[in-house]
């Protein structure tokens, strides 16, 4: 080993001024989020690379620390929370419980950077929803996402979409959105170089894809004046969204320090089926950047 | 706005398209004081080394900027690539040096795409990185290979060395940051519109 | 994998309620911690192997999930709190800093149960007093490690010792208080014959042992009466100790709940020296056995 | 570490007599396939999991020892040769060169045992034709599988079957054959019935099955006297088979020796479609108890 | 995975004509070996770690792939055969077999380069006299090895030196030998700087180490022209060397081609007491740039 | 042929089988000399506790055997069964201390069986692996739990325990070893024949 | 207080030496009723499997017991064991098939043992775990050999097996639970100088 | 025989010392020719960027060469370092931007360097490779401190950036390959001696 001070990547110990820095926002975040009826769960550092293989894709599954334990099965460190939560709490659902709001917390450790320079030792806060497929719990979830990111100091902007209309849109015109480069040459659909060009507005998007175009619109009503709906913001997003898909960013730093979105088919996976939307919030050692309030300062870049 | 320039052969042609997208771009002038950063309205311009433009952008500290093909692969960047120009394209080759040598070792300033380049091929080489005159590489012996970017093929011939593939087709691009693209979407969305007319424009001059 | 509701060895989530009584004891603890003076610190989850090698000895290094990190180092999920606390801390302490009162929290996961089905899924809370060589830091810990143990709901019964005692009176008479076989052939100092039949008393221990007699009779004098001298509690315990090693048992279910003791060269390893004293608890599920006050049992056979 | 002499599962090392008997074996194997123009190619000793991951049921995929490298990939060392042999060949093979008569032999290290008792250090010694779809392949690679295993010392029973049969008489049917439970209650094609009492013939077959039941009729002309064909061997053998498969006995200690078989789509897999069929003897150290020739029993509980 | 194409870092299969190519030069050495007495033993190609912890600086330990058994241990693929030797028969020498004469062979495989793009995949073949302490054995090695290093087309140039001579001199002088730097300020013993500028003779030497001197002396008699004798090629070698060490070059490509020497203290290591002298041949692809002989270049940059 | 009988519970009518199938069995005196290898004809019979005999067939050291599917579980024997039999069966339950505890410790005989019933339903409980009397685990308190195999449901209620769940439905069968199956083929599919056909006779009797 | 007695060879000798150290343990009469708990006094008895005793000890379900070392060593059982015992002592034996076989299995009812035997042997072998008549596995060829506890040597002889090596030197034990130890120091002091004092005393009748 | 000079800051240092060693080295006009190859005398001199040397070297493509320890350590390199020169030392500095912030990140050409400097510090910090203009990335805030060489100090100056530590003292040094030492040990002494001269009748006369 190189030397006697180093931690292994993606780990390093807070002693008691970060800690302490951690802790208060930690506090923060626990307390609105049980005063709102969330209720907390725990989950496993390790568990097995099966249950998920499906869920993540090869760069995302080499992240994380993996190793094959004493009964021969592949094991990784916890790299990612949400399936987490759904393989703990889909065996235990039962239809009357629902819907259920649970939130949880703690480190999650990659091995690899995502980009250049990113890093990889990151505290993770998240809440869900469970069972409630309504555009109530859509609006609910992004004005907590917003007082959360208040709650840290920052000064939220959400940038928020639904995954299904690109996926209406085929594949070229995915591809466009997602690499956000324009072929003018007629071969994609006109909505596609409207959302590009940012002239597209729900009322375009309604032909191809109703059903979001509606829901899009009673999110925007419900929403705060934090959220902003950009069509365009179309990415190779974690597989498991099937409706709203949002960012929170810092308006002063940029940073981007949360993420979620609705996942209705993800607890089915797991052996019952129910709605589900949720989010994560990411902290990091730049949090101690901040005065008092905290800001939090995300650790991936988007 | 902060936007990045490369030092490199991509100089003029960079600042010519922004100054006909309407851009005060620094002057020739101002090139000659060495000095690296401008103000110019509301645009800061910085003057990087090629390589690392899509350093900057990639970690936010400059907003957009012109990258080649070469150095956004090479560094893996997840910048937004919405413009593709027509000018400075060239070829990523696989030169080897004379009488077709078995491929064992690889000279380049560009060891992640040659360890694509080699993985796609199922060729087991190693990459010996280098940071100038690779082609010397080849005729020094070091490597029986290099791979390099090659715009007229002036130095393989001078060196006798012989082109044997083609690694990739290497374009400038136009790269802006992906938070920045997010968090300031309509400015980002101008500079990408005007940037995309001058190119345009410029394309309509060339073509007869 | 034999099945989908598995969990690796050693780890498993707390659903609702479960984490709603973990996080009970956990704040009962934190808060008197915190009100004595202690200050949280976290710990990474993932720590090398090397610089623990010498503290650990062959079957305990065992007993943790290890694996190879994309450097090719040897790293182990955390088993053990006390040695990370002190490499965590010492290229940190400050001659001027001195005394501190430290904490710390976390799961530990162990890979290999300790004995015949004992639990392998471990919470623990631990404190320690760093540059505090007196007796009084001996008796405010031992003082401290009871009313947490109280305040878990539990009736403690605190044995402790001095692992001095033993080495002081050579190996046979160590092996033989060890297995408590007593030899009567005269083979063993008589002192030992004593320690094991009950009948020993400091005075004595004095003559072997001057100083840790006095040092436990100083202890004996400010410690309560949950505290329990018994000169005959030699073991293998963790090679780290060097004077007063105590174990707090709850006298309804005689299962034991925390372990402790002082370990004045452990920090000197990591670079600087300094005396230190403390403990850990091990909280586990059969908390969930008891009422209110939710009283830990351990998960270790001793 | 229990004890400074033991070796890790399924390996140690073969000093000076035991390494000259497993050398005569080798060279008596090596010298019969090269003058019958099999050329040897030499295997990795590790390879990534992920190629073979549809080509190995779960058990048996924990049967090798895997682990993580410094990519971050999963890697096995060797349990197993045809996959590999086909992984290594189908990217350099030329439709003109076909067919291939290659070889190859090393250690296969399991660290699970298969069954009970069964052993899991192996050495193995297999041929393979690549390109050559006709029944003449089939009868002269039995031929030379009976023709090793007598080299070996071994007196040949070789039980073949062809796996398209079972296959063609559906799930229930082909879970009996599996099982050999016959339930007489007429749920079950007669067919399957009368090929597990043993009264089945080839003519009774090819109403099922036409063009196995004439694959086989040309084999049994042309293949030895040792080779029985038998229709209710049917298990759940690799995955890959295609046609015929079989397994070689030593008729005095009933102990399986090698298998093999035809598998014309493995080729495909790896993208280069070619008709292949072979056989792997596996060799282990009861080779030992016997002399001169030195038969090689295997370590594999069928 | 990147791409279906590759391999693990450091292996490869070898298909028609390299495999012959390998196995031709395999033959060469093996005829040798064995008509000149060597026995061959074969080793297993994976180890547990801890038997050779004291034998392997911590940056050659993680060039080798390391990996957590089922048992917890910690198992490297082997990457170097000469402890493995002694701790294989050192258990099973006994006194009237002495001297022994074992070759081995086989592949060892390293996961990291040991320089600048210098290989990992290596074929070893090498030979040892175990039980004869004299300095006939280190001549007969010394000319072994040159006739090899001719059956394998090379040109020999064999460097050898005795690694008792710079302990004698002290760290200092040891240290500038290592770096080939002369300090002229007269703080170093004249001797040093004699072996340094090339002026140094055995006489010179016997007045610090009267013993290697001798043995130098004579060895230098017994020894072909190809071997020279250079008192400043000191280095860093393996910890087991105790007496003579050398390395054979070849003359044309300047790579170095094999390494041996003596290891009179390594055998007690494992239980039984043993002089022993040796070398290893590493054999590479670049064999293939060779005509006939097929001379084997190495992998290692020294 | 060397033919496996288990010692305890299924002794009388594995041997009455065997006896109605033809075979000349040993008498109930060789039984009382306490040998445990007699050779009729030409089958050598061999007598072994119920949980070694999967163990025998599956190592190749007897032909065939009669067998409770719990040994044959436990064992992950991988035998062929091919008679399931009518008599001696019964259940392997799960059984706790009065009160229905929460599940957190199982005694039991079948530790593998018992690891894959809990593992099946994700309850997450200590195996504590006994030799003998498991139900007295749970009245003194050892475990919260037991699994056994229940006959008559006797112990269970002498000591006040509840069965609270089915792990499985027990049929002793007739095991015959892989390779020797293949290898003697013909032998072997005679005593299947002679066995099915003994217990079908038996079982037309017993149907009134 | 409860203690746990092996029901098997090591019963009457166990019962009387508690007897013998004042206590008042279970009559014949009691034990013929094939009760396996008696309170008498502030003692409850318990009996069970001799390889039961060090599972009830470790888990604190029996405060003390009497355990040979063959079954205290295959269990790892950690409790103290203060005393031991001059009677049923016995040698745990390697015993081959006649002929001296080389050595490639070896059944036993102590794998864990065997484990360790061979480990520290380096010897390579396969274990069988069997159930019962051990020795019937080297008379049977299932093995090469067996590890088995030896007390006259009877069944070797009539199996014309031969004993290769002495395994372990097996003595009863007295265990005690670390816990209790601890926790109820006085009460279990109490004891053990009781047992040790009958022990003494035995030895004393018997000495000449 | 090959040597390689470095075509940066210690070019005419480098050709110096050799033509003071009596070599025959190319001559200002040779290098005004763009060539980077020329044989004089029995010496074969190649020009290539100051980072390739040790590349060349270590890979046994040139026997010796002049390198800086920046290079020397950045690349790893494990030819022998006979002789240091007194010429074009420099010191590889830690250098922040102004305000000493808190080091987070780390801009360098040095990235090996940077890395071993921050573990040894117990200093967590990303590390930002760069091509050039290195102290820019204090300057704009990609980073927050930067690693690089520093001669003068005029670059750290007008940057208005602050030094807070210094990394390596860097001198050049004269490189040999380990395998041409060792098979051609005799030539390579000799040039190592002619270099050791030259530096030191160099330094006799720069001392008054």
């Amino acid at each position: 080993m190189a030397n006697k001070f180093r931690y292994p990547t993606g780990v390093r110990p807070l002693l008691v001024e970060e800690a302490a820095r951690r802790k208060r926002i930690e506090a923060r975040f626990a307390a609105r989020l049980e005063s709102d009826g969330f209720d907390e769960v725990f989950l496993p550092i390790i568990d097995y690379v099966e249950p998920y293989v499906q869920l993540r894709r090869g760069a995302a599954a080499k992240q994380s620390y993996r190793f094959i334990d004493r009964e021969g099965e592949l094991v990784a460190i916890r790299s990612d929370f949400t399936p987490m939560v759904a393989r703990a709490l889909a065996p235990t659902i039962a239809e009357g419980d629902l819907p259920l709001r649970i939130f949880y917390r703690g480190d999650v450790i990659r091995v690899e950077a995502t980009r250049l320079g990113a890093n990889r030792e990151m505290f993770q806060i998240g809440a869900e929803i469970i069972g409630d497929p309504t555009v109530g719990a859509d609006v609910e979830i992004l004005r907590l996402a917003a007082d959360l990111a208040r709650a840290a100091g920052a000064t939220p902007v959400i940038v928020y979409n639904d995954v299904s209309i690109a996926n209406a849109l085929g594949d070229d015109a995915r591809q466009a959105l997602v690499s956000k480069r324009i072929a003018r040459d007629g071969s994609l659909p006109e909505l596609a170089v409207k959302i590009l060009d940012g002239s597209a507005t729900l009322n375009d998007v309604r032909e191809f894809a109703p059903l979001a175009a509606d829901r899009l619109d009673a999110i925007a009503r419900g929403a705060g004046s934090e959220c902003l709906l950009q069509l365009d913001d179309v990415d190779a997003a974690a597989a498991y969204y099937t409706g709203i898909h949002f960012r929170v960013y810092d308006a002063d730093t940029r940073k981007r320090i949360a993420e979620g979105g609705r996942y209705d088919d993800l607890y089915a996976r797991f052996g019952t089926s129910a709605a589900a939307i949720g989010f994560t919030f990411t902290i990091d050692e730049s949090t101690e950047a901040l005065n008092g309030a905290g800001a939090p300062l995300t650790t991936e870049v988007e | 706005m902060r936007i990045a320039i490369p030092k490199g052969r991509l100089l003029d042609k960079a600042l010519a398209t922004f100054a006909a997208a309407g851009y005060d771009v620094p002057s020739e002038a101002d090139l000659a004081t060495r000095k690296l950063v401008f103000n110019r309205g509301d645009v800061e311009w910085i003057f990087v080394k090629d390589c690392d433009v899509p350093v900057y952008v990639e970690h936010g500290a400059a907003d957009a900027g012109i990258a080649g093909l070469d150095q956004i692969l090479e560094h893996d960047c997840t910048a937004y690539q919405p413009v593709e120009f027509d000018f400075g394209r060239c070829k990523m080759m696989l030169i080897s040096a004379p009488g077709a040598p078995s491929l064992t070792k690889v000279a380049t300033k560009y060891p992640r795409i040659a360890r694509q380049y080699l993985d796609g091929r199922a060729i087991r080489a190693d990459i010996v990185p280098l940071g100038g005159s690779v082609e010397l590489a080849a005729v020094l012996n070091l490597t029986s290979h290099v791979i390099d970017l090659v715009e007229t093929g002036e130095t393989v011939r001078v060196h006798k060395l012989e082109i044997q593939d083609v690694v990739a087709e290497i374009s400038p691009r136009l790269i802006v940051g992906r938070a920045v693209y997010r968090t300031e979407t309509k400015r980002i969305r101008d500079l990408i519109s005007r940037i995309e007319e001058a190119k345009n424009a410029n394309l309509q001059i060339q073509l007869p």
